[in-house]
């Protein structure tokens, strides 16, 4: 059976991104489908400290999907290198920094859907 | 068969169409799902596709031609497709 | 006391900026400034209607287009050509504006002090 | 003589806007005008953070900016309401958070250009 | 006389036609200056004109009808424009 | 190992897309994946040359491209149309790759297991 990997790449406020990857997310483990990783690539990083202060008003999708991600054991990474470049030091969320290097490997096994 | 989502109404469809075979399937999600409404986008595949909670959302009717799938088929379609690809 | 225009070009979950661009016109108006809004582009989507009934993780903020009136904002246009491009029709449209053409816009913007394109 | 206002709205690591504002601040400074304010909304609100972490061979646009607004008296600010939405902090820099209102008031002798 | 910057190289000459006078005048900056190499685009406004330092960076000879201008030119359009506008 | 094409869309100094993308192409080669590489649209741009001498605040990432041949990427393509469109040659390019039409594109999408387009 298919193993997914997402990738995301722009911020959670900007687009409807995030709100889609997790609604794919509940229709394929609910389907039985297994996912090896969930990307934070690009503008996409913002999440990791986006989940900890939010407005309480305000959709929090980072938070959502980290909650999902831990029931569901999906590993939650964001890319280090991108946050680097935007002077996001790790936030301290349940969002974990990896490399691209990571990304690549976890790749090789599964299918790759991009938001 | 490749799997492409639209997610922008933005009308990039010639480009678009360089990358796109016949048998692929087009699938309108986000944003996107505004394109549905019109009649007069033709478009560089035979299937295509639109997201139902995307369209009700927005409360859009698509146009004739266009098929409606809900998230379970979604999931489906992305696992059978060849190759699975994000137009942006 | 400015006159100020805001063009609105962006769908409305596609970026942020149709409702930040909302925000800035709210607090534009709330200084005395004279607040004129045209939507363009795939901005016109933002003036479709949204389902307030169904699960829906983003902020539907085209509800706060409602508060134009109390904000005294009553300059409020759309793209004649955007619209027809699209195919839409000004009976499509939850939220009302005035339809105007090249020329009408061009003498609209001709008034203004400042323009802000989001 | 003219004074401007600047509004900025992308990320500083997203496009040429934090490059060209300054490019433009320089060149009013050096004739003569005045510059009322610097305002970052949406996105450009993420400068007021990447001024602070970036690593030493990051072109550091957020930076120079800020050293620029130090040197001339510019005030450098940064929409607290999109610095909310996107759960950032305030990190303590020199950008210094301001609401919407400074911006509109702020306008009122000005001339805006946007980057 | 309306001075609108461009800093993309998407073509939405279109949308912007609505929006501005034979008077204006456009300035290509940033990104937009690669639209400074051709010559099959009908501008809307009489004066085209382009940021030298963009040009440079990027190696680009305008075609003829467009005017470069540097950073001080740039400041002295801004102040003399009756409206300034980003065209995103 | 998988073959992966990478579709580069964006121009080079209009967001962080393009170096982004390099940065993702170098890393998946790195560990054995097969890349190819596809500019499309404005993504074209950034093969365009940049001047290395005069003051210019941002990274001029397309450096970067020379490293293609290091990590064994030699699938660099582009597209005719976006060519065409833009009016630019081959000549104009300060980096090559393969022009292809829209069918050679299209089969060679087909043979790809994963695609990024950014």
């Amino acid at each position: 059976m298919t193993t997914f990997s997402l990738l995301l790449t722009t911020s959670p406020l900007a687009s409807q991104s995030f709100a889609s990857a997790l609604q794919f997310c509940n229709a394929a483990v609910a389907a039985g489908y297994q996912i090896e990783q969930i990307f934070l690539y690009q503008d996409a990083i913002f999440a990791a400290s986006a989940e900890i202060d939010l407005p309480a008003d305000e959709p929090n999708l980072s938070q959502l999907l980290a909650v999902f991600c831990q029931q569901n054991h999906i590993p939650l990474l964001y890319c280090v290198t991108a946050a680097e470049k935007r002077g996001m030091l790790d936030p301290g969320s349940s969002f974990i920094g990896a490399g691209l290097a990571e990304f690549a490997m976890r790749l090789t096994n599964s299918k790759l859907v991009q938001f | 068969m490749k799997l492409i989502s639209l997610i922008n109404p933005e009308i990039t469809i010639a480009e678009l169409a360089t990358l796109c075979d016949k048998g692929d399937t087009l699938l309108l999600r986000q944003d996107a799902v505004y394109l549905a409404r019109r009649s007069d986008i033709r478009w560089p595949c035979q299937n295509v596709t639109v997201l139902k909670s995307d369209l009700e959302v927005r409360k859009i009717t698509p146009t004739t031609g266009i098929s409606i799938i809900d998230d379970a088929q979604w999931v489906e379609l992305t696992a059978s497709a060849t190759q699975v690809m994000l137009w942006q | 006391m400015q006159h100020i225009a805001i063009i609105q070009r962006q769908s409305p979950y596609n970026s942020s900026g149709g409702r930040e661009a909302l925000d800035l016109t709210l607090a534009l108006a709330a200084v005395e400034h004279q607040l004129t809004v045209i939507f363009s582009g795939d901005g016109i989507y933002q003036l479709l209607p949204v389902n307030l009934n169904n699960d829906f993780s983003l902020k539907r903020y085209q509800q706060g287009f409602k508060l134009f009136g109390l904000y005294e904002i009553e300059q409020l246009y759309i793209c004649q050509h955007s619209m027809q491009q699209r195919q839409i029709q000004l009976k499509d449209l939850a939220f009302a504006a005035q339809q105007l053409d090249a020329i009408a816009l061009q003498q609209l913007l001709a008034k203004q002090q400042q323009i802000v394109c989001i």
